[in-house]
């Protein structure tokens, strides 16, 4: 069956058509609220889409079946990893009790929510071998945000104020320099060395008393795990910067190595790649942060406490009262709390030693691939180097001999349904 | 591990083909003295029956009967349609539209919601969504420093009515590059913002002005006049807004002579269900002529090869991927599968339906606000109008009240304490076209019994 | 997007595989139970397919894809009515509370879904005019089989017992000769005048003391309303018979005229029709039957009852010991709950003018789909009659002119997504 | 009207071009005196959300803590993505698969299935679901009839262990063909169908014999002595079975020495929730050469025009739509939607998922009955092994402790009194593998309070 091209919504618009079992009765028979000043009020009506609900549901399946997911299909991503996102998560953290709880309400009926906060940040501090997390963050964009003015309100509050350079990798993901650029700072980028390991001899030149800090990824966005990651830590911190790691994809690492044993500072964690999380066609994600006890009185706030009390333990919200050298907060309320609930949920279900063979299992995917790839005659851009996670081919060959390019690869692979 | 898919024999082929002899092999290149033994401090795994129970006596012990808070983020009805289609496979679990082949879905969504954003607000463009309300105006902050090529000074305008979590918010993320926010006096009587109170800044330079309608006392702004104040001082307006008032209200592209510059706000109260302050969604909306500067994704549509029309992702020269460190903004991952609910929220409302919505949500609060005058003690405490929240003052402090609240059932509304000292003791209270005259008569009922308790007390 | 033929789901599957977050814990270390005899044990496991919960996730959707349905296609139907099956019916119908209910559980944990289905029983006697309804058949043929077989014993409990013949018009459904058959009656076809209505006088050569009752619809499948009604009531019940209504689908008559006012003595309705639960590609469906006086010691239980307590009402289920006459019972327990759950949702958003609009608009459209299909040069098979909710065309002419048969007719609209 | 499209305008437009002036000219063939007013009894319509108030608020009166009643119908874990499917619209608003080329997914759906429920069960042939285990066995029996040429008796023979309201169904179904059920008795200490009470019908004209297995006691049956008594003696064998047992016990098609001839049962252990008893699904195999007798749909696997494989219903001839009078049963629509589940069910728990909820289930409701019989008063009641329930004798009527039990959030169990009055106080007690120790211990606890309060009293 050919799923054909659907019009847009506003095509199947009539005048005065409505999903009437969604309309509220008219509290005071009128719409018009008389208490409200006329000249605050709207003149026309919004030009909003007027549909029967069986319209509106046919519409957007409709629209649903044009894409392509992960339900129905395979997405050989890298850094973006595309996993399944078990049903559960979904519908366990879409129970009414969860819907239904304001932001606001008293913490008294919030309990069971904050338990699971609380427990989802003792596990990932466990992961990622940090002292502190936040949960607050919405995306890996802005948990980098959050590192970087972490890092930025270490250096002030020591009264180190000509600190104001982060350095990048050539390579590294588009929303690194684009942060350090939102907090303020400096760009400084160092390139990789044929080995796709970062350039030691170009990260010594490049630091000094005006280095904030540097921002990594290992295994880097090439695919490969920075072998020399403990000089490359002791030269920025000699140099009296900071070390921040894009965690945006742990797969490669997960329960293998930490960040915070290889010398890290600070780590963001998108959710939505490591633990789950659904991508949703482009977000909700969420980007938890970790710090080492440097940056501990840094935090974004919100940030959930356990206490004892005598009639046994509760969990409350801690704020800027309590941390009142907080970077301050970074949403409205306390982050994406349905994505974290999601990511609670696979993370029990992964256990300790599920989220090693998350690792594992990512490790011996990528190698396979990357072993079956070259034996079909590609080449690997670093062919001496394990895979991690994700590896890189390069069609420079290719698009010498045949003229055909890597995004030509890409383009037919979808033709294929990749 | 649970979603695994690798058999014993799989596992042994492809060690096999990689021409090595165990999976611990692959990761050599790691130093030994880095390697994690066994991840203590993370529980033992368990199978979906145990965590499905673990997750229901949880949700259990969170229930609530009533809800009266607001504050920034709104109880509404939710259409069933919404979410069952919102978490589809095909939407829940699909990819970043980067690939157009693979997102005609996605991105066709996107372009039906920016029309839908654009006309509520009133203006030429809407972005496919930001975090939320308050990281939304830290971005409409950064972005109309951006904007105002001729304003200097990086000074923004903030009436202290604005959402004070919005003020802490844009402080944060804005505050970094060397903005200063300003703040606005309100009202002490009308709890709105005398538009006489910017006379002060006359002729200097002011990057921007910030105004929220309703404000955060739920109270109405007079938008025109202080939107016609910032164009003859030569400062942009940013406006936050609710967008289920605007069925009603004002829209930001009309305000003063020509309208705002920069719309922003929280989505939540299109489809997204509370669920203690997130994943929810940020919206934005401008003027054609500040779109290059406008930050997050947009959506256009065009024809392909064939001359068939589809829909792809447009002006990515504004984005980190393209752009890095010279990018409008970081964002990269935004709240699409909430803007997806709030775009079948409103195909499921339409006009009508939004218009009753927000009626209906103004007439219960007035009744609400009502109902609590009567009680003694308890006075509405500004006189101007509301449109679905308002302040109450209590003559004792909120925080017991609103425990003994809870303990009956009942979240009671928020606390002013910490953020409007001056205000004494003073309740923020909401009600939606959820609540029908039964529930506000018995949120008075027990608020008039706990306070007379006390008084005997 | 052309969604592909899918895979046998046993062609996704390899041994060892498994969805492993499904599998409980072994509770005694081992799967085989050692309590359990030897020779009562199987020595192969069944051939069940073994795949991940991804494979699982992956394939079902994609064979979803496969499928017309009412929320992607319009599926222009007259009996077997496809309409909107509004996602609230369904969600509200699976809160975690009704699903977790057992059936034998204590009744005074039941009270809500009781209070449901009392109401439900209130709700469809009002509409059909009768006085008594049971919810237990569990589609439209069950109801059938329950209305035949209270006719049977109407009789047998008056001693009647030559009465085993059961009139059916030849234009009847399929179900209604099936099911006599199944109540051990004799069939007897009447044949139908040319202007769709029953021929009166084969009717009345066909009634005698044989004649335990006749089965019609009205409208009926011809899809026009049976005028003389309340003359073939007349003769079939001065016969002796009683009047079998089969009300499958009420659409065309909703809230405008009651079997009950026509003379009708038993009716069944297909929830799945008229009151809009799904059909779930071919089921569940819900057969609820209402009775008149006469047959109201014969319906099947059990039966929902209300009681005044002293504190407040009560609502208990009626089984064989009320009713010793009772038919008995068909389900293993009260019937398809859950569908008739949805109704019950569907009827309150409906209410009394949204059920009269239903035929009201029923009416509407399928007379005007006749008049632009006559318009576009086809003929009604009784152009002199209104439509009902449905409508015939006949292709006979086409057939001869043209040599092109209602069947290419069919298979081509197919084509286009009809 | 809630789901109408119809504008004024088009109402007004379509009634032109019929040619009439209202929608009440439409109805003019309907006699006037018996046109209705107005629907009394109905009550005005609700708008979703008032509905989902009062759904949520009735839901909430029925919730129950703990559950450990079976008796036909058992609580197992459904994975959450059995129903996420299920429900998709594409499977859920589906119409029957009438049409081949507009219902594929549905056909394979139901083709897997049947391969699934043969090899469960031993058998050769599936159909494609029937109303629910009860009404299964009735159209059982009409099938055996059917088949079973040479036998003219119509006789029946049913254990009394058979589940009671089986034999009910099957009485009030099949009993209006003039068949004759008659009942075999049980061994008051095992509480199993001694093969010795079939030496009563040696050498008789039986047209079958039904073995439920476990039976309704949750006892395990004979089922091999069962089965060749039947073959020596020209009887055909009817099985009745619990679709999870089957991941550990003997299937019907290797009882006795070939197997029994038709197999049917409650489907609803697999992957459909108890939800006070329905939609469930009955389901039923047999061997090839009954297949034209067997009632319901089933689908075949076979090559379009192109040689493409597709799927399509088969064998219509037996059914009622083609068959009418001389069908092999009335039934038409089937129990799909469930089917469904049930299939998807078993592809997440697969041959090894199966068996642990199988093994588990039994362990769990051995250790429930071992850990209620150290209750003074209460003790096992048949020493034959048991699947996953069991009977318990009490030292009181059993009707006052499910009530206080309930009262503690516990469902107890059934009492048997109404269809074992011989038995005397005795409940019938089951544990799934939802259950775990301390559940257990909290029922045990709470009984043996309730015992002791009353023996105080
Ligand atoms: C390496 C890396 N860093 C950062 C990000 C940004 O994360 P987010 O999209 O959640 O903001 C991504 C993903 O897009 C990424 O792959
Ligand atoms: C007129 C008529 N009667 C009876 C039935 C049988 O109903 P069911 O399929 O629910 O058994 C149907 C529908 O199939 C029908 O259209």
């Amino acid at each position: 069956m050919n799923t054909p091209r659907e019009k847009i919504i506003f095509e199947h618009s009539r005048p005065g058509r409505a999903a009437s079992a969604q309309l509220p009765d008219a509290v005071q028979g009128d719409a018009r609220p008389m208490t409200i000043p006329a000249h605050l009020l709207r003149a026309d009506p919004p030009a909003l889409p007027e549909v029967s609900e069986l319209q509106a549901v046919r519409h957007f399946t409709r629209l649903s079946q044009l894409n392509f997911s992960i339900d129905t299909h395979f997405y050989p991503l890298g850094s973006c990893t595309m996993k399944y996102n078990p049903k559960a998560c979904n519908s366990l953290a879409m129970l009414p009790e969860f819907l239904a709880r304001h932001p606001l309400a008293p913490e008294s009926h919030g309990q069971g929510f904050l338990e699971c906060m609380y427990e989802l940040q003792e596990m990932l501090k466990a992961v990622t071998g940090m002292v502190g997390v936040s949960l607050t963050p919405m995306a890996g964009a802005q948990g980098e945000l959050a590192g970087v003015a972490m890092i930025m309100a270490y250096h002030r509050a020591r009264g180190d104020t000509a600190r104001d350079e982060i350095i990048v990798p050539q390579a590294a993901h588009g929303t690194n320099p684009a942060t350090a650029t939102m907090c303020g700072c400096k760009l400084r980028e160092i390139p990789c060395g044929p080995d796709g390991d970062v350039d030691v001899e170009a990260l010594k030149k490049a630091v000094g008393p005006q280095t904030a800090g540097i921002m990594l990824t290992n295994p880097s966005t090439l695919g490969v795990f920075e072998r020399r990651i403990l000089e490359v830590a002791r030269i920025v911190h000699e140099a009296g910067g900071l070390l921040y790691y894009d965690g945006a994809n742990l797969n490669a690492i997960l329960g293998k190595v930490r960040p915070g044993d290889m010398g890290f500072d600070v780590i963001h964690m998108n959710l939505h790649k490591t633990f789950s999380t659904p991508h949703g066609g482009g977000g909700p994600g969420s980007g938890a942060v970790g710090v080492n006890k440097r940056l501990l009185p840094f935090m974004p706030v919100p940030i959930v406490a356990r206490e004892q009390h005598a009639d046994g333990e509760r969990f409350r919200w801690l704020t800027e009262k309590d941390l009142p050298q907080s970077i301050g907060r970074l949403s409205g309320f306390m982050g994406n709390a349905g994505v974290l609930l999601r990511a609670y949920i696979y993370m029990r279900m992964l256990g300790r030693e599920g989220m090693q063979r998350v690792a594992e299992y990512a490790a011996l995917n990528a190698n396979y691939m990357l072993a079956r790839l070259r034996g079909a005659g590609f080449d690997a851009a670093y062919p001496q180097r394990r895979a991690s996670h994700e590896f890189i081919l390069t069609m420079r060959r290719q698009a010498k001999e045949l003229g055909v390019t890597a995004m030509d690869f890409a383009k037919r692979l979808l033709d294929y349904g990749f | 591990m649970p979603f695994n898919p690798h058999t014993p024999a799989d596992e042994r082929a492809m060690l096999d083909a990689i021409g090595v002899r165990s999976i611990d092999d692959l990761f050599d290149e790691i130093p030994a003295s880095l390697r994690v033994k066994a991840l203590e401090g993370v529980p033992a795994g368990l199978n979906e029956m145990e965590v499905s129970r673990i997750m229901h006596e949880r949700a259990e012990r969170d229930r609530m009967a009533l809800n009266f808070v607001g504050a920034g983020a709104y109880e509404h009805h939710i259409p069933a349609a919404v979410w069952a289609i919102t978490t589809r496979g095909e939407f829940y679990s699909a990819y970043t539209p980067y690939q157009a082949e693979a997102s005609q879905g996605t991105l066709q969504m996107i372009y039906e919601y920016q029309s839908m954003m654009a006309s509520l607000t009133g203006m030429e463009v809407s972005n496919a969504s930001l975090y939320d309300g308050a990281s939304g105006l830290a971005e409409a902050c950064l972005m109309a420093v951006r904007a105002h090529r001729r304003s200097r000074s990086a000074r923004i305008l903030m009436p202290q009515t604005l959402n004070p979590t919005y003020r802490r918010v844009a402080r944060s993320i804005a505050g970094m590059q060397g903005f200063k926010f300003e703040e606005l006096p309100y009202d002490a009587e009308g709890g709105h913002t005398l538009p006489e109170a910017l006379n002060a800044y006359d002729g200097q330079d002011i990057t921007a002005l910030v105004i929220q309608q309703p404000n955060f006392f739920g109270v109405l702004e007079e938008v025109d006049e202080l939107t016609r104040w910032a164009r003859r001082n030569g400062a942009l307006v940013i406006a936050v807004v609710n967008p289920t008032s605007l069925a009603l209200l004002k829209p930001p592209g009309k305000w003063g002579d020509d309208g705002v510059d920069i719309v922003c706000g929280e989505g939540q109260p299109l489809g997204v269900p509370l669920s203690s302050g997130g994943p929810y969604f940020g919206f934005m909306t401008t003027r054609m002529e500040h779109v290059r500067q406008m930050p997050g994704r947009i959506v256009g549509r065009t024809v392909d090869l064939d001359g068939k029309p589809g829909f792809t992702l447009t002006l990515q020269a504004r984005e980190q991927h393209i752009r890095r460190g010279k990018a409008t903004s970081n964002i990269c991952t935004n709240q699409g599968l909430l803007m997806t609910a709030a775009t079948i929220y409103l195909t499921l409302l339409g006009p009508q339906g939004l218009a009753r919505v927000a009626a209906a949500s103004h007439a219960r609060t007035q009744e609400l606000l009502a109902a609590l005058a009567r009680i003694p003690g308890v006075r509405r405490r500004f006189s101007r109008p509301t449109f679905h929240e308002g302040v109450v003052a209590i003559d004792r402090p909120p925080g017991a009240v609103l425990e003994a609240l809870a303990a009956r059932g009942i979240a009671g509304g928020l606390d002013l304490a910490e953020s409007y000292p001056e205000l004494g003791n003073a309740l923020l209270v909401c009600a939606t076209e959820t609540k029908n005259t039964q529930d506000i008569e018995r949120y008075a009922a027990e608020l008039g019994s706990i306070a007379s308790a006390a008084r005997a007390a």
